[in-house]
């Protein structure tokens, strides 16, 4: 039983996910995925612009929730910019943190979903399947990011017509009463992934990035494979300014911050 | 395969999705294995084009599914949006499928009062809509989410589609001869207003077209404009263009007033430079100092933000070249001067004497104070003090575009505008011809405008999505978007590269729409004034032969194709060196309008970036975004000082009337730490009298999933703003008003906020949490 | 021919409980004797042997098959379809036991239930001797007989035994 | 003493006092029923209405996306609590004076359950694919995941309900007899027979009925304890600041047998009064519940200290916040009434006698006390959720018209199925009661020598 437990969980898990390096060196030892997707997020270049804000609204069919439901709460932005204000004027400062799913290693929010609409994928993402989700809301209350958003509406009917033409046929538009959040643009991943593997080969760096990725000018966003020492986003994080967003939960996020300022 | 032909059948196949397709192929079906390359069903395809929602330029990558633009990216190595792009360029789609976009002309017997013949084709593409969406068992008034859709009736939306192309191509060649009769019944008493996103050969063919109707040449106007800087680049610089702010080499980027991340002049490129200036260099970070009133989305990620009362931007200007031995004035009297605290102004001394690479540049609110010019020339001067005029990491003289004769004037200023407001109004324009922008967002609440197109005869639109001026037009020619037509542009400001980008139609005009260019040319031909192109693609064309010598390479594509597929020209380059005259040392001080006793505050408009000149506040999805700053949405807001409203006992969300001399509206107020106590902001052009469903200022759309009524967008901050404030170079001076707060006691049903939390005194954990979510961790 | 019952009916305990050593004393078998009460009363008030019953052991030996139930249902399904979440193994024990517990509890309820039923012939809806003044409290003597000359002997017996009421049920 | 059984069958004093409400129905009891038909309808109403016009309806949103909803579940899984758990454990106890009581606990257990359990169906964003959660075998291949918290809910509620069921009916089994026996009409003849499942009261049936109810006993009382440490673990198990702690468990167990020992008496209070039962429900029994209902107060105190000391002292920043605004936020008189009525005033006057044993002091108290435990289920649920996570994210909550229908139905419903439930069974047990009597009446017995109080 002892064999079975640990075999299984390494096989989910690899067999030692704490160690932040070597975290991610380590493999997916059973699923055998070459992939451990992670993304690091430059906060001294982040400017606040908004620019991937609006990217994911179009590359993953965001609904509209207009105006009366957005100051209720229920507009959805799987990728927002937070700002937080410290002090008062003149000594004032304000910061920019672009917060989307952390893709938690150690994901709060999937154990408690009775329905498995959420699990980890063996490529390290925080699957989201929206066909077996029935909305017990439970993941966004154990999320500690708030980074989960639920279909309170039927998407579908605020997209007018014709702005329903602007919709990605590669992401479905999500049902009322479902969850949805940050896929990691797991289409595009899928897709590329597909390809790849049609042409015997594994993706190389850059061959995918995410629509905020994308997106930003200044390139705030750098997305990859965590398991590829080479990729820029190994690169990027191997700083002394990475952190991630309340760490000290040991959700083991798969988002690398790099801290602004001079430092 | 040539484009053309592709896009025609892309559109054909995307039937099923799409309305796209001329009448001729819709209902035709074409064998897959005859499929043209580039179409293959379920597979999107990148095609490279020119974003024209701003006058940045950039070049562009559209993704193309089945004849639909589904997503606009930025286009990799382009020299401005450099692979990014901004977040109205993103929104291009849905400039491009806006649920209230004009479906064809609009030939109309009375200024302002839709023709019967238009709501005929907008009842023919609705019932298009309705042919391919058909809800069942729910009644059409109670769509809350029981509503399920029968299956899409293609053959009656095709049949449907076919009828309402050709009640539109019908209309339009109505359109084309009653343009032509309007032009050259108006003679030289024609005006054509273009927008400033007009960069490219567009204006010489309306030039063209004007002058062979005996019109004066077209002017460009630029809401909220830079008139300011480029008078301070004339006077410093020798040329009024806007150079190239080489961010990206620079140590220390001193930042005045200007936003140019979200809302400057290519927010693209800068927020290039800043990554790269900030994280690009092995060695060097650079330092980004911004000077400000209102702490905005530059002074956030500043280094070193130094906060300023109104319109003495200046002063630390001067400081600067105090700190480099220019004159100046010192740090004390900067202190007393502007009020920021005395530790920022020495750190900046010291930063500006120990830095060698430096550079400064203005914009944003400098540009609304009295004393923009004399500012911005100080701004100037710091570089040429520094020796940074015409270097690496400094001021790098803008590239001309590649193709001689491409770029267009520059725009008139506010004070010509205001002049040709007049001339209007005492009778003496007799067609007016405006595309491209919305001459409503260019001029204060006590312009008069309304009257003034009262007094036009003609006024003719060629807006893509309803504005205020189409509201008052007596003809509507929409123009297709810059996913349906040809097009090019180069940038209106430098970018170390000489650029000329292409813009070519990727989808079939979605609704009966044409080109601009494709309305004059028919319009001038009906008038018996042919110009010698046989379509806006042949007009281009021809304009584009003089790349050919520099992109040909033998065996390959031709050189109008690769432009086609790079989106353009561009090559690395400088312009003719700039003159480096040191300005005059002499500022003066602002002047405010309103007294003191009864309007305490100093309005602070803010060009917010997600409304940006205007152009952005009919897109739902910046309007639903939240502002980077104060984290509001759909509409505006007034930010006031947290201790400001303890004082008048204001809360968030608490409604007041906010009065100036020259009108008031009502708005909800947000806790805003980051502006002086009797300073208070507030988003400009946010809102049409006569908008979209989206952006009026009264609700009225009722959002369809939630049955809740939309309260409006409420009535712009231009209301408050006076027509008479201008500056030295012509520009309105639009944050030079003083303003009164008057609270109503309600709270305000329009104010929208995404973010509730923004009141630290009162959250003392806000803090606390923003350490923790900062703390690094070491290493393991 | 289907057994005789003769019933006597009494409003105290005492005369029953006297009755029944009296039937004993006329060689009548104690498992022909049954008492039917309004109230549950103690085993040794009638001086008949003993009830038996597996309830209990039923009990436990459901409670480890639901217990099982419950591991195979926790653990087992998400064995037989492994999906990682959260970071947890894919068998848990701390989760599981939750259900092991909670299975093991039903299936043990179900089980008492399901026993008290059987071992009481209950539902039982078929006519057998009963009376209903049992529902007011009076004490109900019901004695199976072979044969009419048994039945009259029983009759005999009871009436002697200040039987309220004695009557037949055939 | 001697107990005297009527000379002719249908004469039981004690038969007929209780039976009364099966057999004879007054123009009050159809008005109280119509009443709350009219609430429990227009609960049902709006919950379908709601399902399909989508969840904005309600005040929710994120990051609160438990409400009121699960407030209320938590409540009326609470309120179950001391039918089942308290008749089981007086049972264990051999306590007599219970009789009276169990029934009409025990009764209020099932009917509170199932009001429960709606909640989290009424809660799901796609109720019609509630299903999901049950372990079926499919073609998926898939079943639940057992990882949830919300999946052991299912599984002890199912538990429990089945349970309480269970014992609710089976020591139900020969009242119902009694009332067949009773029963005039053919319909109530034919009902009564089919749920007494042809029970006589032979010697063996007692023997294996006393036998079951022990054992009920003895597997429900673990049961009930865990199905609110189970409810609680839908909160501690969440990585929420002030959810997330070890005492929840224990604390709502006692919030729950607290909250259920004052609907307990409020039920019997009122019982007594409208079915003129003084002489079977006397002060002497409610003196008992009350006792119980304080020791319930106390310790249920005490573990609210204990977690509030904990969390003031701790001052982790992300529970200060949430603390803060219970404080002296927007939820301090939420928590100002929560604490007088369970404690303040609740304790105090539970101390006195006069008050334990009035019906009408208790009546109010109880009432009192009900409204400060739906208040402390709200306290658990929603701070925490307006202020969790990043700062840039919190948020108010205010319910509207929906949550309070929604609130209104459960009510509705379960004094409509307790009132329906007062035409199906007798409210007190009469075998349990007349076994009392027997026993204080015998000291000896045919063959046996016997204390004064008999029992099995």
């Amino acid at each position: 039983m002892a064999d079975l437990m640990t075999a299984t969980h390494e096989a989910a898990h690899g067999a030692d996910h704490g160690a932040v390096q070597g975290a991610m060196a380590a493999p997916y030892a059973g699923a055998g995925s070459p992939y451990r997707w992670g993304m690091s997020v430059d906060l001294d270049r982040c400017t606040g612009c908004g620019a991937c804000v609006v990217a994911c609204h179009a590359e993953n069919n965001l609904p509209i929730a207009g105006p009366i439901d957005t100051d209720e709460g229920r507009s959805v932005d799987w990728m927002r910019v937070e700002r937080y204000w410290e002090g008062h004027y003149p000594e004032v400062t304000a910061h920019f943190v672009p917060v989307m799913c952390q893709h938690c290693t150690n994901a709060p929010c999937e154990p408690v979903c009775p329905v498995f609409a959420t699990y980890h994928t063996p490529e390290g993402l925080n699957g989201m399947v929206y066909n077996r989700c029935i909305g017990t809301q439970y993941c966004q209350n154990n999320d500690p990011y708030n980074v989960r958003f639920f279909n309170w509406f039927e998407a579908a009917l605020n997209f007018v017509e014709p702005l329903a033409n602007q919709l990605n046929p590669d992401v479905t538009v999500r049902s009322r009463g479902v969850m949805e959040k940050c896929t990691f643009c797991v289409h595009r991943i899928r897709e590329a992934a597909a390809d790849a593997k049609a042409e015997e080969r594994l993706l190389e760096d850059g061959e995918i990035t995410t629509a905020c990725a994308q997106s930003c000018s200044a390139n705030v966003i750098t997305f990859g494979n965590l398991l590829d020492p080479h990729s820029k986003v190994s690169t990027a994080i191997a700083s002394a300014r990475r952190f991630r967003l309340l760490e000290a939960l040991g959700t083991e996020p798969v988002v690398y911050y790099l801290k602004g300022g001079q430092a | 395969m040539e484009r053309r032909e592709f896009l025609k059948l892309s559109g054909l196949a995307g039937t099923a999705m799409v309305l796209g397709g001329c009448e001729d192929y819709s209902s035709q079906l074409i064998a897959y294995v005859e499929r043209p390359i580039a179409l293959e069903p379920g597979t999107g395809n990148h095609f490279a084009t020119t974003c024209d929602l701003c006058s940045a330029g950039c070049g562009v990558s559209v993704r193309i599914i089945e004849g639909r633009s589904v997503k606009v990216e930025g286009l990799d190595g382009h020299p401005l949006s450099h692979g990014g792009l901004c977040a109205l360029g993103q929104a291009g789609v849905q400039h491009q499928y806006h649920p209230d976009r004009f479906r064809g002309p609009d030939l109309r017997v009375k200024a302002g009062e839709v023709s019967p013949d238009y709501l005929k084709l907008k009842m023919l593409f609705d019932d298009v809509f309705k042919a391919k969406k058909r809800p069942t068992t729910v009644p059409e008034n109670f769509k809350v989410g029981l509503t399920s859709f029968a299956a899409p009736d293609f053959a009656l939306a095709d049949a449907k589609a076919a009828e309402a192309r050709k009640f539109g191509a019908d209309l339009w060649a109505q359109a084309a001869d009653r343009l032509g009769r309007v032009l050259a019944a108006s003679g030289a008493g024609t005006v054509v207003v273009l927008g400033p996103q007009v960069r490219g050969h567009r204006y010489q063919l309306f030039a063209q077209v004007a002058k062979a109707f005996g019109a004066p040449a077209p002017v460009i106007v630029e809401p909220f404009g830079y008139e300011a800087v480029r008078a301070a680049n004339q006077a410093v610089y020798g040329r009024p263009d806007m150079p190239y702010v080489d961010l990206a080499n620079t140590e220390l980027a001193i930042c005045f007033g200007e936003e140019p991340f979200t809302t400057g002049p290519a927010p693209t490129l800068f927020n290039w430079g800043f990554g790269e200036m900030r994280r690009g260099r092995e060695l060097v970070r650079g330092l980004f100092v911004a000077v400000s009133t209102r702490m905005g989305e530059a002074a956030t990620v500043a280094d070193l933000w130094i906060p300023v009362r109104p319109g003495t931007h200046g002063v630390i200007a001067q400081l600067a070249l105090h700190a480099m031995g220019k004159g100046g004035v010192s740090v004390a009297e900067a202190h007393e001067k502007t009020g920021a605290p005395v530790e920022r102004l020495e750190k900046f001394v010291r930063w500006v004497a120990a830095t060698e690479l430096k550079v400064a540049f203005g914009g944003g609110e400098v540009l609304g104070h009295t004393n923009a010019v004399e500012t911005l020339s100080l701004v100037n001067g710091i570089n040429v003090a520094a020796g940074m005029v015409g270097r690496k990491g400094g001021i790098v003289p803008a590239a001309p575009s590649p193709i001689a004769g491409m770029a267009p004037p520059a725009p008139i200023s506010y004070k010509e505008l205001v002049k040709l407001v007049d001339r209007m109004k005492a009778g003496q324009v007799k067609a007016l011809v405006v595309a491209g922008v919305d001459l409503f967002m260019a001029l204060p609440g006590d312009a008069g405008l309304e009257d003034a197109l009262k007094a036009v005869p003609e006024v003719v639109s060629m807006a893509t999505v309803p504005d205020d001026t189409a509201a008052h037009a007596t003809l509507v020619l929409p123009d297709s978007t810059f996913l349906e037509r040809w097009g090019d542009a180069t940038p209106s400001v430098g970018s170390g590269s000489s650029v000329a980008t292409l813009m070519q139609p990727l989808v079939v005009p979605f609704f009966e729409t044409r080109s601009a260019e494709d309305v004059l040319l028919t319009a001038a031909k009906a008038a018996g004034k042919d110009l010698g192109f046989a379509s806006a693609e042949a007009y281009f064309k021809a304009r584009w032969a003089g790349i050919a010598s520099d992109n040909q390479v033998p065996g390959t594509q031709s050189a109008w194709k690769k432009a086609l597929r790079n989106g353009g020209v561009h090559k690395p380059a400088q312009g003719a060196p700039l003159a480096a005259r040191m300005p005059a040392a002499d500022l003066p001080a602002p002047r405010f309008e309103g007294g003191e006793q009864d309007f305490p505050f100093v309005l602070q408009p803010v060009k917010s970036m997600k409304y940006r000149e205007g152009q952005a506040a009919h897109l739902p999805w910046l309007q639903e975004m939240a502002d980077p700053m104060s984290a509001a949405a759909w509409g505006g807001w007034l930010e006031v000082n947290p201790h400001t409203m303890a004082k008048l006992g204001l809360a968030q969300y608490d409604e007041v009337v906010v009065k100036s001399l020259y009108g008031e509206v009502k708005v909800g107020v947000v806790p805003y730490p980051g502006l002086p106590e009797d300073v208070v902001g507030m988003p400009i052009n946010f809102s049409r009298r006569n908008g979209t469903r989206y952006d009026g200022v009264e609700g009225g759309s009722t959002w369809e999933a939630t049955m809740k009524k939309d309260p409006g967008r409420g009535e712009d901050a231009r209301a408050l703003l006076g027509a008479k404030a201008a500056q030295a170079a012509g520009g309105l001076a639009w944050g030079s008003v003083r303003v009164s707060l008057t609270p109503t006691g309600a709270k305000s049903k329009r104010l929208v906020l995404v973010s509730k939390s923004i009141q630290p005194q009162e959250s003392p954990a806000v803090p606390a949490r923003v350490e923790q979510e900062f703390k690094v961790w070491p290493i393991s | 021919m289907s057994d005789t019952y003769v019933l006597a009916r009494y409003r105290e305990v005492d005369p029953a409980a006297a009755g029944i050593q009296r039937l004993l004393g006329a060689s009548v078998k104690p498992e022909d004797i049954d008492v039917m009460t309004g109230v549950p009363y103690p085993e040794e008030v009638w001086g008949l042997p003993e009830s038996k019953s597996n309830i209990r052991k039923v009990a436990a030996l459901f409670w480890v098959i639901g217990a099982c139930c419950g591991f195979t249902l926790a653990a087992g399904t998400a064995w037989l379809y492994p999906l990682p979440t959260g970071g947890k193994p894919i068998v848990s024990l701390p989760t599981t036991a939750v259900i092991v517990y909670e299975m093991s509890m039903l299936m043990g309820i179900f089980s008492v239930a399901a026993a008290t039923l059987i071992e009481s012939k209950l539902p039982n809806f078929k006519k057998l001797p009963y009376h209903p003044a049992v529902s007011d409290g009076h004490v109900v003597l019901s004695v199976r007989c072979m044969d009419e000359s048994q039945a009259t002997k029983v009759d005999e017996v009871l009436k002697a035994s200040n039987a309220d009421e004695v009557l037949r049920h055939v | 003493m001697k107990l005297h059984p009527p000379l002719v069958h249908g004469d039981d004093k004690i038969n007929r006092d209780i039976l009364r409400p099966l057999f004879e129905t007054s123009w009050r009891w159809w008005a109280l029923f119509g009443l709350c038909l009219t609430g429990f309808g227009a609960g049902f109403v709006t919950w379908m209405w709601m399902l399909g016009a989508g969840m904005w309806v309600t005040g929710l949103h994120r990051p609160v996306m438990w409400g009121v909803f699960i407030a209320n579940f938590v409540f009326w899984v609470g309120l179950s609590h001391s039918g089942t758990l308290i008749s089981a454990i007086l049972r264990l106890a051999k306590a007599d004076w219970r009789r009276p009581i169990t029934r009409a606990a025990e009764a209020m257990t099932v009917f509170t359950v199932l009001m429960a359990a709606q909640f989290p169906l009424i809660h799901l964003g796609r109720t019609w694919f509630f299903y999901y959660i049950i372990p079926y075998v499919n073609q998926r291949e898939m079943w639940g995941n057992f990882r949830s918290p919300l999946a052991w809910d299912l599984m002890a509620i199912l538990t429990y309900l089945s349970g309480s069921l269970i014992y609710l009916y089976l020591p139900t089994v020969p009242d119902f007899a009694i009332a067949r026996d009773y029963a005039t009409t053919p319909v109530r003849k034919k009902l009564f027979t089919m749920l007494a499942l042809g029970w006589r009261g032979t010697r063996k049936e007692w023997h294996r009925m006393n036998l079951a109810i022990l054992m009920l006993a003895v597997l429900v009382l673990p049961v009930a304890v865990s199905v609110h440490t189970i409810v609680s673990w839908d909160f501690a198990m969440a990585l929420a600041p002030q959810w997330h702690t070890t005492i929840f468990g224990p604390y709502f167990v006692l919030g729950a047998i607290y909250s259920g020992m004052a609907l307990v008496v409020t039920l019997t209070v009122l019982i007594r009064w409208a079915f003129k039962w003084e002489d079977y429900i006397t002060p002497f029994h409610l003196d008992k519940l009350s006792k119980i209902m304080l020791v319930a107060a106390i310790l249920w105190t005490y573990l609210w200290c204990g977690d509030y000391l904990i969390t003031w002292y701790g001052r982790l920043p992300e529970e200060k916040v949430i603390l803060d605004i219970k404080n002296g936020g927007a939820y301090f008189w939420h928590q100002l009434t929560m604490m007088l009525a369970n404690t303040i005033v609740a304790i105090p006057m539970l101390a006195f006698k006069k008050v334990r044993t009035s019906p009408w002091a208790l009546l109010f108290l109880t009432v009192f006390i009900n409204v400060g435990m739906w208040l402390e289920r709200y306290l658990i649920a929603v701070p925490t959720l307006v202020q969790k996570g990043p700062a840039y994210t919190w948020t108010t909550y205010s319910p509207t018209w929906v949550e309070l229908m929604m609130s209104i139905y459960p009510f509705a419903g379960f004094v409509m199925l307790y009132v329906l439930f007062v035409k199906m069974a007798p409210f007190i047990s009469i075998w349990e009661i007349r076994e009392d009597r027997v026993a204080e009446a015998y000291k000896t017995m045919g063959q046996a020598k016997l204390r004064a109080i008999v029992a099995e």
